[in-house]
C-alpha cells in the first residue's frame, strides 16, 4: 500500500457510498445531492490518478453544471420535501434490479481485477493532452461542436413544444 | 508523508482559514464606510472605538448568540448543511490565489480552471438552502440565484480562457507572470466582462434579484437565523474578496509592480482592494436590474463580447507568434 | 446638482431604452458612479447624536409639559384626547369665605394629571383645547424607558419638563398686540372699596324669593 | 507533494470550521423554540399552501445554454496551452474557431427564436 | 507507485449501483442519476487505464473529456424531455408514462 493507494481508498469509499446513497434514497432532491458527492469523489479519484485537468473538467461540467440542471428539474417536477413513496417500483422489482446490479458488478470486476496490477503512476500533462486533442483527436472534436449544437436546438425545440403544449393545456383548463 | 510535510500542510491550510477570515471582515468594514460616505452618511461608529473599527467583530459575536431555528416543515439535514457547502468553496479558491510568487498556499498548475470550478459548485449551496426552507420565497430567490450563476459562470469561463490563452498558461501564478501593462488595453473587453460577470455571481448590486428584498424577502436566505445565516454573508464576502484578487492577478499584474520582489502580496492585496472598492461603489452607485434584462445583458451583451476578446486574443497570439 | 445622495435612475441595461435626456445606457451609468463618489467626497451629513446634541428646531414636539397652577382640571384635553392617553382625577374643595359673612368658594384641586407617552400620538391638540394654557410643548426627547409601562407619566414629572419650554415666538413686527398685555395695558377701572357697595346684602333675600 | 494534499486539507480545516463554529453556537446560543416560531416565514401571516410552486420554464432556456456552452469552453483550457506551439498553434486556431462558430448556431438560433426575451 | 484494483473494483461497483438505479427507479430524473453513475464508472475506466502508462494519444484523458461532453448533451436533451411530459402529464412517472 503506497500513500496513493491510501488516498485513493479513502475517496473512492466515500464515491461508492455516496452512490449507494443516490439510487436508494427515497427522498428525490437528496439523490441529486448524493449524486453530487459521488461525482466530486471520482473527480478526486482521478486526481489520485495523476488526471488533474480531466478532475477539474469533472468538477466544472459535472458538479457545476450537471447537477445543477438536475436538481432544476427536480425542483420544476414538484420535489417535495421528505422521502416519497412513489419514486421506487416494488419490492420484486427492486430485489431483481439490485440482483441485476450485483450482476453487473460482479462480472466487470471479474473480468477487470485479474488485470489489475501496481503501476507507477503516470500523471498527464495538460499540455500534453491538449497537443493530442488538437492534432490526433481532432475530428471527433470537431463532431463534438456539432454534437452540442443538435443537442441544444433539441432540447431549446422540446421545452418550447412543452411550454405551449402547457399554456394550451392553462387556457383550455377552467 | 513526514511529519515535516504534514506539519507544512497543516500551517498552509491554517493560513488560509485565517485569511478566510480576516480578509472578509475588512471588506465588510470597508463597505460598511465607503457605502456610509458615499450615502452622506458616517457608518458605524461604536463598536471599538476608532471609527467603529471592530463593528463585524460584534456583528459576529452577536450572531453566535442568537438562536438558530430550524423551520419545522425543512428538510432538517440539507438546510442545516449549506451554509457549509456555500462557504467551502470560496476557501477552497482563496487557497489557490497566488499574492506573490511564494506566497501562496497551493499553487496547482490549473489554478485557474480550479478556481472556476469551485465558484461552480458555490451554487449548490444557495439552491440547498433555497429548496430546503420550504418556502415559497426561498425557492423563488433560489431558482433566480441558480438562473443568474449559470448564466454568467459562462463569460467568467470565457474571459478567464482569454486570459488563459495570452498567457500561455492555467497557472495563477503562470498568469500574473506573464502580465505585461499592455494587456491593461489589450484584455480590457475581458476585463469588464469577467468584472460585471464576477459582480452578478456574487449576487451583488446591480444584479441582487435572488436576495431582491422588496420582491422575495432575502431569497434562499430567509428562514436562516444566527450562526448560519452570518456564514452565508461570510461567503459573501469571501466571494468579493476572492473575486477582487482574481481580478488583481489575471488583469492587473499581480504581484507586479515596485520592488515587487519584496513586496510583492503587498501589491496584489493593494490591487484586490482597489478592485473590492469598485464593487462595493456599483452597489452605492446602481440600482437592481429586472430579472430579464439580467439574462439578456448576459447572453446578448456579455458572451457575445467576452467570444469577441476571445477572437481578439487567440488570432493576436497566432499572428504574433 | 439637486440631489446628492440619490443616485441616477438608468439601468445599465433598459430593454427597449425609452431615450432619456441622460442620453443612453453608458452616460448613465457614468453619472450614477460620478455622483457618489462626488458624495464621498463630500463631508457627511450625520449627525453624532448622543456625542454632539442635535439642534432641534424651534416648535419641535418633544413631550408635553404641565404647569400645573394653570391647570383647572376641566378636562377639555383629557376629552378631546384621540387615544385617551391623558388621565385627571380632582376633587372639590370648599374655600371659607375670606370676608365675614362672605359664601364659601369652591375649586377644582387636581389629584391627578398623567399622559400615558406610550399611547400618545404627539398630535398636539390637547395643547391646542387648553383654554388656561397648562400644557406646553418642550423640546425635549430623552425620556425612553426600558419598559412601555414606565412611559406613563404622572404631574410631577410632566412639570419637571416645563423650565425646557422656549419662551413663545417673538411676534411680527406690526401685529396686534397679545390679549393679555392688552388686558394688563388697559387703564385700571376705578376700585370699589366694600364701603361703596352697601347694597351687598340685599339682593339675598330677592334670590331665595 | 503534490498542491492537491493542501486543497484537500482547506477543504477539511472548511468543515472543521463549520463544526466548530456550530459548536460554539450549541454552547452561546439560547434555545426556545415554539410552534409559531418555527412555522415558515410568509412576511407575517399564516403561510398559505405549500412552498413549492410553479416557476417559469424560461429558467430552464438558459440552463440548457449554460451546460452546453460550458463544455465548449472547457475546450478553451487546454487550447490555451498548444495555441503557442509552432506546429499547432495556426491549426488549433481554425479548429477552434469551427468548433465554437458552429456552437453560436445554437445561442443565435436561440435569440432570433425568441428565447432570451421574456418580455 | 498506484494498484490499479482500487480503480477498477470502484469502476465495477459504480457500474452496479448505476445499473440497480436504472432499474429500480420510477421518477425519470432518478433514472438519469443511474445513468449518469455508469458514464462514470466508464471514465474512472479510461483515466485509470491512461494513468497506467502506454496511453500514447492520451486516449484515456481526451475520451474522458469526450464522455463527459456527451453526457452534459444527453443530460440537457433528457431533461428537456422529462420537462416536456412533465408539463404535458403532471408527473414524471415512467410506469404512467409508459402506459
Amino acid at each position: 500500500m503506497t500513500g496513493l493507494d491510501v488516498a485513493f481508498a479513502a475517496v473512492g469509499l466515500v464515491a461508492a457510498a455516496s452512490g449507494l446513497l443516490a439510487v436508494t434514497t427515497r427522498h428525490v432532491v437528496h439523490a441529486a445531492l448524493w449524486l453530487v458527492v459521488c461525482l466530486g469523489s471520482v473527480a478526486g479519484c482521478y486526481l489520485v490518478l495523476g488526471a488533474e485537468f480531466v478532475a477539474l473538467v469533472q468538477v466544472l461540467v459535472y458538479v457545476g453544471a450537471v447537477v445543477v440542471l438536475v436538481l432544476f428539474a427536480l425542483m420544476l417536477t414538484r420535489a417535495p420535501i421528505g422521502p416519497h413513496a412513489q419514486i421506487a417500483t416494488s419490492r420484486l422489482h427492486r430485489v431483481l434490479a439490485a440482483v441485476l446490479g450485483a450482476g453487473v458488478t460482479a462480472m466487470l470486476a471479474a473480468v477487470l481485477l485479474p488485470l489489475a496490477a501496481p503501476v507507477s503512476r503516470r500523471e498527464t500533462d495538460t499540455t500534453e493532452l491538449a497537443s493530442q486533442l488538437f492534432g490526433t483527436w481532432v475530428w471527433p472534436f470537431e463532431l463534438l461542436s456539432l454534437l452540442l449544437l443538435v443537442a441544444l436546438v433539441a432540447a431549446l425545440a422540446v421545452s418550447r413544444v412543452a411550454g405551449r403544449g402547457a399554456r394550451e393545456a392553462g387556457r383550455s383548463a377552467p | 508523508m513526514t511529519a515535516l510535510e504534514a506539519l507544512e500542510v497543516v500551517l498552509r491550510s491554517v493560513a488560509v482559514l485565517a485569511a478566510f477570515l480576516v480578509l472578509p471582515l475588512l471588506v465588510g468594514q470597508t463597505e460598511h464606510k465607503v457605502m456610509a460616505h458615499m450615502q452622506g452618511r458616517l457608518g458605524p461608529m461604536y463598536a471599538g472605538g476608532f471609527h467603529g473599527w471592530a463593528q463585524l467583530v460584534a456583528d459576529g459575536v452577536k450572531f453566535v448568540q442568537k438562536e438558530d431555528i430550524t423551520p419545522a416543515a425543512a428538510d432538517k439535514g440539507v438546510f442545516r448543511f449549506a451554509p457549509a457547502v456555500a462557504l467551502i468553496p470560496y476557501l477552497v479558491a482563496m487557497a489557490v490565489i497566488p499574492l506573490s510568487p511564494d506566497v501562496v498556499a497551493a499553487d496547482a498548475p490549473a489554478s485557474a480552471v480550479l478556481v472556476l470550478a469551485v465558484t461552480a459548485v458555490g451554487i449548490l449551496g444557495t439552491l440547498m438552502a433555497g429548496w430546503a426552507s420550504a418556502n415559497k420565497y426561498s425557492l423563488l430567490g433560489a431558482m433566480r440565484a441558480a438562473a443568474q450563476l449559470l448564466s454568467y459562470e459562462l463569460p467568467l469561463v470565457l474571459s478567464v480562457a482569454s486570459v488563459c490563452l495570452a498567457a500561455g498558461s492555467l497557472s495563477l501564478s503562470g498568469i500574473a507572470a506573464a502580465w505585461s501593462p499592455w494587456w491593461l488595453l489589450w484584455q480590457l473587453p475581458g476585463a469588464v466582462v469577467f468584472l460585471v460577470a464576477a459582480v452578478a455571481e456574487l449576487q451583488r448590486p446591480p444584479f441582487d434579484m435572488p436576495v431582491a428584498d422588496s420582491e422575495i424577502v432575502f431569497g434562499a436566505y430567509t428562514e436562516y437565523t444566527g450562526l448560519r445565516f452570518a456564514f452565508f454573508l461570510l461567503s459573501e464576502y469571501a466571494g468579493i474578496v476572492v473575486m477582487s484578487l482574481l481580478f488583481a492577478v489575471l488583469y492587473l499584474g499581480g504581484w507586479q509592480g515596485p520592488f515587487s520582489d519584496q513586496l510583492g502580496w503587498v501589491w496584489t492585496m493593494l490591487k484586490g482592494f482597489v478592485i473590492a472598492v469598485v464593487v462595493i461603489w456599483l452597489r452605492v452607485s446602481w440600482p437592481r436590474l429586472r430579472e430579464d434584462q439580467l439574462q439578456r445583458l448576459a447572453w446578448l451583451v456579455l458572451v457575445p463580447l467576452a467570444l469577441a476578446q476571445l477572437a481578439l486574443t487567440g488570432v493576436w497570439v497566432v499572428a504574433s507568434a | 446638482m439637486t440631489e446628492p445622495t440619490t443616485p441616477s435612475t438608468t439601468p445599465s441595461t433598459t430593454p427597449e431604452p425609452t431615450k432619456r435626456s441622460s442620453g443612453g445606457a453608458i452616460p448613465g451609468i457614468l453619472k450614477g458612479l460620478a455622483t457618489t463618489a462626488r458624495t464621498l467626497a463630500k463631508p457627511s451629513h450625520t449627525a453624532e447624536y448622543p456625542d454632539v446634541s442635535p439642534h432641534l428646531p424651534p416648535r419641535s414636539r418633544g413631550v408635553i409639559a404641565l404647569l400645573e397652577e394653570n391647570c383647572t382640571s376641566c378636562m377639555l384635553c383629557a376629552r378631546e384626547c384621540p387615544d385617551w392617553c391623558i388621565y385627571i382625577d380632582s376633587h372639590k374643595e370648599t374655600i371659607p369665605a375670606t370676608t365675614p359673612g362672605g359664601r364659601d368658594r369652591q375649586r377644582n384641586v387636581l389629584d391627578r394629571f398623567a399622559i400615558d407617552f406610550s399611547l400618545c400620538m404627539y398630535c398636539g391638540i390637547c395643547i391646542e383645547v387648553c383654554p388656561f394654557d397648562a400644557l406646553h410643548w418642550s423640546p425635549e426627547f430623552e425620556y425612553s424607558e426600558l419598559d412601555i409601562r414606565d412611559l406613563l407619566h404622572e404631574k410631577d414629572r410632566l412639570g419637571q419638563w416645563m423650565p425646557t419650554v422656549p419662551p413663545p415666538p417673538a411676534l411680527d413686527e406690526h401685529s396686534a398686540e397679545p390679549a393679555e398685555i392688552a388686558a394688563t395695558n388697559k387703564p385700571a377701572r376705578p376700585v370699589r372699596t366694600p364701603a361703596a357697595r352697601p347694597t351687598r346684602v340685599t339682593p339675598q333675600p330677592e334670590a331665595e324669593a | 507533494m503534490s498542491p492537491y494534499v493542501v486543497v484537500a486539507a482547506v477543504v477539511v480545516v472548511g468543515l472543521l470550521l463549520f463544526v466548530a463554529a456550530m459548536g460554539a453556537r450549541l454552547l452561546l446560543a439560547p434555545s426556545a423554540p415554539t410552534r409559531a416560531k418555527l412555522t415558515t416565514y410568509e412576511s407575517g401571516v399564516d403561510p398559505v399552501g405549500q412552498d413549492w410552486a410553479q416557476t417559469q420554464i424560461r429558467y430552464f432556456v438558459y440552463a440548457f445554454l449554460y451546460v452546453i456552452f460550458a463544455v465548449d469552453a472547457v475546450y478553451l483550457f487546454p487550447w490555451a496551452l498548444v495555441l503557442r506551439s509552432a506546429d499547432l498553434g495556426a491549426a488549433s486556431l481554425v479548429e477552434i474557431a469551427v468548433f465554437i462558430g458552429v456552437l453560436l448556431v445554437g445561442l443565435v438560433h436561440a435569440a432570433r427564436r425568441g428565447l432570451l426575451r421574456w418580455l | 507507485m498506484i494498484h490499479l484494483a482500487g480503480p477498477y473494483l470502484l469502476a465495477s461497483v459504480l457500474a452496479g449501483l448505476g445499473a440497480y438505479g436504472v432499474l429500480a427507479r420510477r421518477n425519470a430524473v432518478l433514472v438519469l442519476i443511474g445513468v449518469e453513475l455508469i458514464l462514470n464508472a466508464a471514465t474512472l475506466l479510461l483515466v485509470s487505464v491512461g494513468a497506467s502508462g502506454g496511453d500514447r494519444w492520451a486516449a484515456g484523458n481526451v475520451l474522458t473529456l469526450f464522455v463527459i461532453t456527451i453526457a452534459a448533451a444527453e443530460v440537457c436533451v433528457a431533461l428537456a424531455v422529462v420537462l416536456a411530459v412533465y408539463r404535458l402529464r403532471g408527473d414524471i412517472d415512467l410506469d404512467r408514462t409508459r402506459s
